[in-house]
């Protein structure tokens, strides 16, 4: 492909470089090198801008322009955007988002691969109060503590969410800022904490001792991973990309941060045996 | 622990990043500080409120700072200048009584007679106040560089790239070694500049390295080694 | 401007001052989280402080230790030690322990150091055990140092006790975090200020008993003298004003 | 009696502070050690209440080797008194005095009590009792270090260069003081100087020592002045530099005395006499105590 | 010549330093201020140079109101030595010297030629000028600070206490050092002391001062210690503790003379004579220097 005669002044004439950005958590930063690898396999120059914080640190580089491409989840972007927004089925979640992102952006196809929110307990737990989804919580006797990042707190999917959708009392929260991470599962193996946001495409699942609440009335959104992106993207540089976006299937992302925890794995390792797999490089 | 040894390049790029954030700030803390510091030394008045300043400014926590900071400058909140102003600020706010304490220490006998045989007040601060207070600005800048290191690795947590990203991903990832390896790394950091400070001791002020013969007490000896 | 006005309006905001969540609580965790280190560290550094000072032994080991605790980054060791104990306050007390160890150390010992030889080379000649010495002569002219020592920690403890809500529903720093992932400037702001309140008022307690402690001999014939006489004392002075009283943090 | 035998000091640095030291301090005598800076003189004093210990030889007092000694114990029962007086800053005046007997376990009111005594004894005002000692001038200080010296009634009172840092005036006012109230006490006097003239003012016994503590020359005053021992000796004296070489000259009223380095030294009064009970040049009895005494 | 005319200084807190000074301060002649400490000797001294300005009246250098001098310049041209040296402990020994030479615009090497010959003025070895001056006794470093005093070769010579600090065998050396040089340069020296016996040996003229800047007594070393004006000047000079009041004592080898307070002063030799030029009793004109030119 770095023949690709397209290449060269598609990236001549968007400026010389592409910026790629990615959050402060190693999956997204995963994603975003798997982007950054393609790209660069298609004669583009990338400049990486990594682990940048969450989204509140980032969106606004976004906004102005100073990142070009950055790996997001529909859902979660959706309601950062407009918090009131409906979501829906993951289509419909993606539509909403595209009406959602101002002028200058633009979201290219979504992957099959999503990360998206969950409440979680412990399979034990579960067994103990038969758990399936959401609203079964209404059977555990015991004061249920929550725990995740702290802006789960305030969250459309949170404490307050679980009381009013699903009439779930909770009995406390306790912050983790790890985004679901080992600590936040040791809490809920600890029993620290009963009920956790854990994201679906976390490797601490790999293990069967968490079990994912099913969430039959739509309180999390979708969040199908997603490149936002800049009008610095030209045809060439957006098929590379929806072609990434079509290999990356749930499982995928879910092996891949397994790798990253697991195997302690780099990104650029992780993404190059990956491309490498799919023969997108 | 292979995870290190894996990821030397990882550990060396942060390093570099951490090291974009805190020597300058570590230089124009010391060059903010002075006129600042001598400020607080000559007169009584802005000694007050010079201080009192510098006290509430280091009573702030750096989070926040570093987050509310591009509103009031302008610069974008994971830009290096960013932080780079923050851990000025910090740096400035310790330097400056250290300044004016190294200016106060200057043996009163000394500038007298430096005033004496016809220095003039300005050549008098940078020929003889200044060099002399050296010992105790250089024990400051000891501390400051040391806590400027450690302190930059709070901007990790609003993304700006450092040791301290080390941290944050190894704390997602559940890597320990990546946490102690991002430790260490800061902790040598720290120790290494400190010691190219004190190296830079060595050369500007030669005086104190000569043993007196007579039994001087040279006021400096105390205040560097406990800073060391 | 406009994040100030939200500053005040959550600072106002009637809602944030009840509750598990709000202001009062949070302020006692903070502070009751402070004292607990600030004791923790004097446990461990006061006693190794004073015989490093009595003795004038190990002193410069224990300025190379100090030195390298001081560059410990305080969020490396929280995330370390949660990951080893989980989540709540143990992970918080060990990192800010940590934290608090070196300017209250240096306190000690320099507070020691500071007392004339003479005076402890005089209290030994008339026949005071060591006992004595330690007990009658430099604990009592140490203190105001030792104070300084503290009160330099706590400021940093109070400050970066903030981190503690990295891994626990904890203290002031819960409103700088949440703040901060929900982008509510306000409460973020807000939350600060309440740290810098609290930071200044224990400035001023602290300030309040360095003075009290003071022998009053001590000071009580300096303004007589206007020459200045006191360049005997003045180079262990310097030392403390950089390590006893200025303020290191090390987050 | 305090008997130096053979005693060697040796400081772990490699400092022979002192070099095989032997001599014999008479009681209720000042003995007076003088030298230059470095010559073993405050080793040689803190030998004696063993605040430094002999590398060898032994010192005994009154017969006993005070090696067998508990340390504490024996510097309870020695006065002590240095230069800069070494007063505890924190405590007030009254309490500096009474420290040491509160220490042998005097209850504190009586131990008060006799520190204001004391205070009367070193002629300080009882009104200074409840200052603390850095709102005193240094003479005053000096006094209240005397005081404390006294407290426990020792035999014997160490005094290292107790007068060094206070200005002429006042030192000469304190070497008088001394000479009076050893007049009245008869103490034994161990007293360091580096200051020859007051070495002869105040030495029954005077110990001249060069660096590394070796003795050059030990006697009364007017022995050493009339014969120096060697070349170091007459330097250290002064003797030749001329200092003490005088001569007279008349200026109109009288005969001014002039040495000859064309320094003043004073006037001339009175005839020639020899040398009688009242001056340093002869040994001093404790007959001489009475007249001392009314002029407190 | 220096004059003081009334010169009156009061600190802004209200410390009446000096009080209504008058006096003239001839030239080439040591004038030397003697009192305690808070006398304000410094004071009087300082003004000399502008280090501080008085309140009232003025002074005249050879005629010229210093008021109207820019400080700067002024002190630039005058010899300035105080106790402790006063050294940039930073520099070495032969840019201290060297300093206020290069501070007037003299090429640093012709400065440091002119520093070296200073050193063997002041009698310091050459192998010295390249050490900090912590690496010096206190002796050498007051040899060095009255090298940089004469550095700028002023007509008026600054002294503050200079061998204040130094021990007295090594301040005995210093201040004949002084004579010899004053013989060979014939400054004006304004020196500032509180021993009376280093006034006396140094002074021309004394001026005795008491507490607040007053003058007690003025004249020269013979007629004060003759005709003390009042008893502070005579306690001053010691006449009334009979410090100055000799008499003889013969002690087999010879006369000692010993004073009131039976210190012994020295051994009479030599016959009584008349007051000469070589003695301080008298006025020293500089014919007296070509004698003392032989003695370096
Ligand atoms: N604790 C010590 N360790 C090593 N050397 C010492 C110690 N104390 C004294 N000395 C050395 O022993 C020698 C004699 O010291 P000492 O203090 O007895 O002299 P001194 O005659 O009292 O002098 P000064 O007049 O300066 O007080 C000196 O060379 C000194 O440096
Ligand atoms: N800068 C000043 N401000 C206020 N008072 C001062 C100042 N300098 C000197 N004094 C006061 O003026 C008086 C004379 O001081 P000065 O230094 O001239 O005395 P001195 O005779 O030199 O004393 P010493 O022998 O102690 O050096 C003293 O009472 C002193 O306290
Ligand atoms: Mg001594
Ligand atoms: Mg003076």
């Amino acid at each position: 492909a770095s023949g690709d005669p397209l290449a060269e002044p598609a990236s001549s004439a968007g400026g010389s470089t592409i910026v790629v950005g990615s959050q402060a958590y190693y999956s997204n930063e995963i994603i975003a090198e798997i982007y950054s690898q393609a790209l660069e396999a298609g004669g583009f120059t990338v400049d990486r801008q990594f682990q940048i914080g969450q989204r509140e640190v980032y969106l606004p580089d976004i906004e102005a322009g100073k990142i070009d491409v950055f790996p997001e989840y529909t859902g979660d972007l959706l309601q950062a955007l407009d918090k009131t927004a409906a979501g829906g089925t993951s289509d419909e979640t993606y539509e909403q988002l595209q009406a959602a992102l101002p002028d200058n952006l633009r979201v290219l196809d979504q992957a099959g691969a999503s990360d998206q929110n969950s409440w979680t307990v412990t399979a034990d737990f579960a067994t103990k109060y038969n758990l399936t989804d959401i609203a079964s919580l209404i059977n555990v006797s015991v004061p249920i503590t929550v725990g995740g990042n702290s802006e789960l707190e305030t969250r459309p999917y949170g404490p307050t969410a679980l009381k009013e959708k699903y009439g779930i009392q909770t009995a406390g929260f306790k912050p983790v800022e790890d985004g679901g991470g080992p600590l936040t599962v040791k809490a809920l193996e600890d029993g620290d904490i009963q009920l956790a946001n854990i994201y679906t495409a976390s490797p601490a699942f790999e293990s069967g001792n968490l079990v994912v609440l099913e969430d039959p009335d739509a309180l999390f959104l979708p969040s199908n991973v997603v490149p936002v992106v800049s009008d610095k993207i030209d045809d060439a540089a957006a098929a590379i990309l929806n072609k990434v976006s079509a290999a990356l299937t749930e499982d995928t992302l879910v092996q891949l941060n397994s790798q990253s925890v697991n195997d302690e794995l780099s990104a650029d390792k992780i993404a190059t045996a990956w491309l490498t797999k799919e023969k997108l490089i | 622990m292979t995870w290190i040894w894996s990821n030397l390049d990882l550990i060396w790029d942060r390093t570099f990043d951490h090291l974009i954030l805190s020597v300058p700030s570590i230089i124009l803390s010391f060059v903010i500080a002075l006129p600042f510091g001598a400020l607080a030394h000559r007169y009584r008045t802005s000694r007050a409120v010079i201080l009192t300043t510098v006290g509430l400014l280091y009573a702030i926590p750096s989070l926040p700072l570093f987050i509310v900071l591009p509103f009031i400058v302008g610069t974008s909140i994971r830009s290096p200048l960013n932080l780079i102003i923050a851990l000025t600020l910090y740096g400035v706010a310790l330097m400056v009584r250290v300044v004016a304490d190294g200016l106060g220490s200057v043996d009163r006998d000394v500038q007298q007679s430096a005033t004496a045989v016809g220095f003039s007040g300005w050549t008098s601060f940078w020929q003889v106040e200044l060099p002399l207070a050296g010992p105790v600005l250089l024990a400051g800048l000891r501390v400051v560089a040391v806590s400027t290191v450690s302190l930059a690795t709070v901007g990790a947590v609003i993304g700006a790239q450092s040791l301290g990203s080390l941290f944050t991903d190894g704390f997602q990832r559940g890597i320990q070694a990546e946490i102690i390896a991002g430790t260490l790394a800061t902790v040598l950091l720290a120790l290494v500049l400190d010691a190219i400070l004190v190296l830079i001791g060595r050369l500007l002020m030669p005086w104190t390295r000569r043993s007196a013969i007579g039994v001087r007490v040279r006021p400096d000896t105390v205040a560097q080694e406990v800073t060391a | 401007m406009n994040f100030v006005t939200e500053t005040v309006a959550w600072l106002i905001d009637p809602a944030n001052w009840v509750g598990a969540g709000g202001i009062p609580t949070r302020l006692v965790q903070h502070l009751l989280f402070t004292l607990v280190t600030l004791v923790l560290a004097a446990v461990i550094a006061v006693p190794i402080g004073f015989l490093i000072g009595h003795t004038g032994r190990g002193r410069g080991l224990a300025v190379a230790t100090s030195g390298a605790f001081r560059a410990i980054p305080t969020l490396g060791l929280l995330t370390l030690v949660a990951l080893w104990v989980g989540i709540g306050l143990n992970a918080p007390y060990v990192a800010l322990t940590v934290l608090a160890i070196p300017p209250i150390l240096a306190g000690a010992y320099t507070g020691f150091e500071a007392i004339d030889r003479k005076i402890i080379d005089a209290a030994r000649a008339v026949g005071m055990s060591e006992a004595q010495i330690v007990l009658k002569v430099e604990l009592p002219l140490g203190l105001p140092l030792l104070i300084g020592g503290l009160r330099s920690a706590t400021l940093q403890v109070v400050a970066t006790a903030t981190l503690a809500a990295y891994v626990a529903d904890f203290g002031l720093g819960r409103y700088l975090f949440e703040g901060l992932r929900i982008r509510d400037y306000g409460e973020m702001l807000g939350g600060s200020i309440l740290v810098i309140l609290l930071a200044i008022v224990l400035e001023g307690v602290f300030a309040l008993a360095q003075k009290l402690v003071v022998p009053r001999g001590v000071t009580a014939g300096l303004p007589t003298d206007i020459r200045d006489g006191s360049s005997r004392s003045r180079p262990a002075m310097e030392s403390t004003i950089k390590e006893g009283t200025s303020h290191v943090r090390n987050e | 009696m305090i008997e130096f035998h053979s005693v060697t000091k040796r400081f772990p640095d490699g400092t022979l502070a002192v070099d095989d030291f032997s001599l014999v301090l008479p009681s209720h005598k000042i003995t007076v050690f003088v030298g230059t800076s470095g010559s073993g003189k405050t080793t040689l004093l803190r030998m004696i209440n063993r605040m430094v210990d002999p590398t060898s030889g032994s010192i005994e007092i009154d017969g006993a080797d005070i090696g067998t000694l508990e340390p504490v114990k024996l510097r309870r029962g020695i006065g002590y008194v240095m230069q800069n007086s070494g007063l505890l800053p924190h405590r007030r005046v009254i309490d500096n005095v009474a420290t040491v007997p509160m220490l042998r376990g005097m209850p504190k009111k009586k131990a008060r009590d006799e520190a204001l005594h004391l205070l009367d004894t070193v002629g300080l005002d009882r009104s200074l009792a409840n200052r603390y000692p850095s709102q005193l001038s240094g003479g005053q200080q000096q006094r209240v270090g005397v005081a404390r010296g006294l407290a426990v009634n020792p035999n014997i009172l160490l005094m290292d260069e107790p007068f060094g840092a206070v200005d002429p005036i006042v030192r000469a006012e304190l070497q008088q003081e001394l000479l009076r109230l050893q007049q009245e006490l008869g103490k034994t006097v161990v007293f360091v100087t580096h200051d020859i003239d007051e070495a002869f003012l105040l030495g029954d016994q005077v110990v001249i020592l060069r660096t590394g503590g070796k003795v050059a020359q030990v006697g009364s005053p007017a022995e050493i002045l009339a014969n120096p021992i060697d070349e170091f000796v007459a330097t250290f004296v002064g003797a030749d530099r001329g200092k003490r070489s005088l001569h007279l000259e008349n200026h109109g009223d009288g005969d001014i005395v002039v040495d000859e380095t064309g320094r003043l030294a004073g006037v001339l009064v009175g005839e020639r006499s020899s040398a009688g009970s009242e001056s340093k040049a002869g040994p001093r009895g404790p007959g001489a105590s009475a007249q001392g005494g009314d002029s407190r």
